[in-house]
């Protein structure tokens, strides 16, 4: 009989919190979305996984063993955890787990060790996290992938459109601004490393908008990436009208000059010169942009295929597994159920568009100031979305012109906006963090 | 602690949007100067050799045959594996 | 000379204890079956490699650092650790770790130290367990690969066949009482946690029994492992003669309907069915069954496919490797050598045949019950051991009808068992465990 | 501790035999539900398609020339790996 | 404009050392030899880059928290950091670190917690070594891939050409004598531990190289490892006139008699007996002779091609990139940029050419003593450095005569070099390690 | 510390090439035993099965048309990861 209240009680019916239960469902629609709508499926589909898995009723699959103690131990071993943090077991498990963290080293060993010896462990997603996400390897291992997978070739013949990269990114720091804006008039509760992390999002660069908001605000990270993710799938939806918006139909039409032709030793050299830039000017962007050109080297240099073969296959494959299960494990209900998600969400779109808005702006200027004709069009590709985004400014351009191939023109600001949201990351990174 | 936090996010984003134009705006003359260097003092003696050797003619034929051929061997090489 | 004399003493041949000597010829042993009598290669390879490396004397592979030291220190090293933790030294080896496990974590870790400042440190294979067994990880990956190579097909064509798959888990229930019995008359001396883990060898399922011995009895989780996967190996001589015992000729040669196509969105939506009905009922199992449902809606939903091969090739397969030579470091003479061991391997055959038997019962009494005619042999497949056990009631099945070709029907109750030994696995953590 | 270890032991079959038996009792009744909700209101429209597609009929054929080609793609691209 | 000093005082240019260009240039020039002249570019692409990256000036990817900390931190984290320690923070960072170094474990703790508390974490590059390196598990794991890509064949044919992988070794053993005679006239300051590393480059084995130095002198293991390959890439411009100088016309063009053939049962046999063998006489050479065998053995046995496969595919190559990056990671100016680094130099290729001339010295007196002809140019291979200087053998014995082909009579000796120099390492490991 | 490294090497050297030269001595030994008595109680039956099944005679030929399919079946299976 009391076998039958243990196993009752540690069923997810009884313990299914509210929250749980429309996370699980949140969890079911990204795999709807990324299933059926085919949303960036290589990441939502284990996101959403994950974040099902991370709300299970009593599995704690996402807590570390202390929080695990504290949200399923019985009174007599929360009140021995409170005497060891010197508080008062009647706080809850919030102040309990907050005590805990501001604790000396020694102090937590042992309430780590009272946690263990009645049987909590961490979660499953939580070691996955510590692992892939919080010593910051699977998002960089990721873009070392990207990298490998990136042809700089577009973007050496026209070197001047990494200017539309950059004008892109302005997407980014708008949305800093945003959220700074909504947390001075009280609508959200941002602070300035939090709006930095959600600036990211107009990156539209998932591994990048990770690895910052896993530095610069971790609570955030589920949101963040959802956003991330989501909107980048929603790339053909959210742009056309904003590029069309911007342009006249004869700037839509206009043909560009074929794209000469790039050396291979050009394609080799490219890499260390921009690794060279980047620790002479920004060393706290070396890490990513570090393993992009590391990636992208293994894939020109010719005489590493073996290793370039796998960054971009088995390792990549495994690595977005587990990035993908961890991200999920920021899906907790009490995390991810919060008017800052709300925030997130709306800002996050914000910053799409506006980068949108601002690399057509500057392909618009760009072709009044130059002497070769450049489609505006190209501009939007500079938000990155790679390659969807370049998918996008071709087809619109064909509406206009169904002689304008836009592709191979638009890769040249598809890439230099990776580039662009790794520096915008740097700087954030070293102006916020630490 | 958030006081003045609008004055932090515009200085970010000033800051931050002029290191992005900055470092892109090097990299501009860098990657050119580079090209250029490139171009001049190694050249490409012959046209790249493609690494993947590229399928020789007739096999690009669309000779029903062949690409029945093709499929079955990839087919089989992946059931193998 | 005294260089000549450290070599010396530094040799196997010296320190050799009868019982390595015993684990090294099991080791060849176990790769004489797997490499010329095909017993499970993929494990028993690594696993009988990893118990000859383990067994290697001197060279304490499968101990942490402080065991090496307490091992082969001088009596100085013993002296100074004994006084750290407040005992005697002359204790000897197991009362000594015995008072470092106990001991609190602050000790531990100025123990550990002067482990490694006298040059000790965990050994290889004790590495590979940390990492592969001991966080969970490594059977969990290869369930999740299991359940990318899991057609689910014939058991959604007919969803009784689960029923086979639930009888045949009375082998793991039945052996759990077993194993107290012979504890209860004194022959052998298990914990209700250590029947626990031996019954799931009945499971016949190498993931799962590995992962319930790593958390119920880890020191029981070679013998655990060796003997579920060697009577996975002997299925097909332990299953037929059982199987023939319990049915007719006539009912043997019983002719099934053909199976209805199910569709790939059912395929689909299956894994998601499992998982919300584990998240309701029963989150102990959600781990195991959560990777596995993950694993097959990755192969299912047919939009991330590079993830899907990647985990059922390179991830799988490296996986397997560590997992196995972790098992074998479980092969230690000193663990491995025990009474425990032989009652373990017999219970194991025990479980073996009872769940073989329930499985044919239970598929006869849905016959009898049942209008559409169901074939009892395809219940001996419910002990899953997939898909050997299928091939067997295959077998079985055209000794006594010729046009009798019952595989895909046993592979429904084949993939339940697995379901159903996953979901005895989380009833069991839940109740013993913790 | 051992003491009493018969009746853990007969709990926890009783237990665990009997969850096993329910949970999967559920599963059956969920599984047919799902497959007729799918099957009334998601049916297939057309013949589900086969995401590898097959070889093309000619490369069944038992032809040795197509099959030597066939091995010999196999063979140079595992021994190019 | 704080933000601008923030941002300035953050760029690499204004942080820069010397050394650091320096390095950043040595990084430079080992990509150059691997793209350009094909020096072993495996291994010199990423250790090459890395070293690169851990060079970056202000990013500090190559250090733990504490050393970033101390650093890049101001004064007053200084100060406390040196309170914690009890010593004067006026020392440096060199003293500092040496206290934090010999300072109890709860004090470390502490230390950690102000280092992370004030924004401070590892370098990227610094996780990868911890990893992949101080745990000794990807030398291990190449040296288990390069096991599974070995034939035996040809030294079972000719069991007698151990003996040339057993003279090769001398080179090891003679450096070992030059790094401790340099230290005894005062040129070079190594310990016995550090000349033993040195030695091991003459085994002309980039794995065990890595492994021996990790344990015996991890802060040799860039220039050490740095010597072996490139010298390994050089062994077609070392070997020959030292080849040709140690032998006549006439011996150069010997024939040698065609192998015999060897049965997939001995070759399934030999790693077990040689696995045996270490077991008995050298337990510390098991990690590295015990990987090897194991990969052998998976190669051999015919029933595990699908982990087989994996290991000489993905595993080598992820295993070989992180291994690569993390002796990147020991290229940091502050170690790699000492007198101590031109000793290892110019050792390292004096081993190469002593290990050459004993091999062939023993080849030339195996020939006089033995009834068989046997060509001396076959002894150079046995420096291993496989299959470089089997190809060498081949080559130089073309030149003399133009039916001659050495090829696979030199792949006996070559895989016994590997044999050789794994056992050097265990001995060395054993006497003078620990 | 450094006092006597001198003799410390030498030691090394000795301890060491003798304990490769004893070694692979023995392996030369062992591994003799071992083929002998393999050659004499476990011979192998037919000639070894090639595991990877060699490309039948015909695929050997230079034939230009098989070449090119089979070049034209690597590069599409390697396009397609
Ligand atoms: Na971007
Ligand atoms: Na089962
Ligand atoms: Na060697």
């Amino acid at each position: 009989m009391d076998n039958l209240l243990t196993l009752w009680h540690a069923s997810g019916l009884v313990q299914m919190a509210p929250g749980q239960g429309v996370m699980i469902l949140v969890g079911l629609l990204l795999l709807f979305l990324a299933v059926r709508k085919g949303f960036e499926p290589l990441l939502l589909v284990p996101i959403g996984f994950g974040g099902i898995l991370a709300n299970i009723p009593g599995a704690g699959l996402a807590y570390p063993a202390v929080e695990n103690a504290l949200l399923q131990g019985g009174p007599a071993l929360l009140g021995e955890i409170a005497a060891q943090l010197g508080v008062g077991a009647d706080g809850g498990v919030k102040a309990l787990m907050a005590a805990y963290e501001s604790a000396g080293p020694t102090t937590q060993l042992v309430v780590d060790r009272l946690a263990a010896g009645a049987g909590y462990s961490d979660g499953m997603l939580y070691n996955f996290y510590t692992v892939a996400i919080a010593s910051g390897v699977a998002p960089l291992v990721i873009f070392m992938g990207v990298g490998a997978m990136t042809d700089f070739g577009p973007l050496l013949a026209n070197p001047k459109t990494l200017f539309l990269g950059a004008a892109a990114q302005f997407g980014i720091f708008a949305t800093v601004l945003g959220a700074v804006g909504l947390t001075a008039v009280g609508l959200m509760d941002f602070s300035i490393a939090d709006a930095a992390a959600i600036g990211i999002i107009g990156g539209a660069d998932g591994p990048t908008a990770i690895y910052v908001s896993s530095v610069l605000a971790p609570d955030l990270l589920g949101a963040i990436a959802v956003a991330a993710y989501s909107y980048m799938a929603l790339v053909p939806m959210i742009q056309p009208p904003i590029m069309r918006a911007l342009t006249t139909k004869a700037e839509r039409a206009i043909e560009m000059t074929q794209l000469r032709h790039v050396s291979r030793r050009e394609k080799i050299t490219f890499p260390l010169v921009l690794l060279i830039l980047v620790a002479l000017l920004l060393p706290d962007a070396a890490p990513l942009l570090g393993m992009f050109c590391f990636g992208n080297l293994m894939k020109e240099c010719g005489v590493v295929d073996r290793l370039s073969d796998t960054v971009q296959n088995s390792l990549i494959n495994i690595t977005t597994i587990f990035l993908g299960l961890s991200v999920g494990s920021k899906l907790v209900a009490d995390k991810f159920l919060d008017t800052s998600t709300l925030g997130i969400l709306a800002l996050g779109i914000v910053a799409f568009a506006i980068g949108t808005a601002c690399g057509v702006l500057m392909a618009k200027l760009m072709n009044k100031l130059g002497s070769v004709p450049l489609n505006p069009l190209i501009g939007s590709a500079g938000v990155s979305a790679v390659p969807m985004a370049a998918r996008v400014s071709n087809r619109v351009g064909l509406e206009a012109n169904p002689h304008n191939f836009l592709l191979m023109h638009a890769m040249g600001p598809n890439v230099a906006g990776v580039i662009g949201s790794a520096v915008a990351a740097g700087v954030m990174i070293s102006l916020v963090g630490g | 602690m958030q006081a003045g936090i609008i004055d932090q996010g515009v200085e970010l984003m000033l800051y931050g949007m002029g290191t992005v134009v900055v470092f892109l705006g090097l990299l501009v003359l860098a990657t050119t100067l580079m090209s250029r260097f490139v171009g001049r003092y190694f050249p490409e003696a012959e046209p790249e050799p493609s690494r993947a050797a590229p399928p020789p003619p007739a096999a690009r034929a669309d000779d029903p045959q062949l690409l029945a051929v093709i499929g079955a061997a990839i087919h089989r090489y992946r059931s193998r594996r």
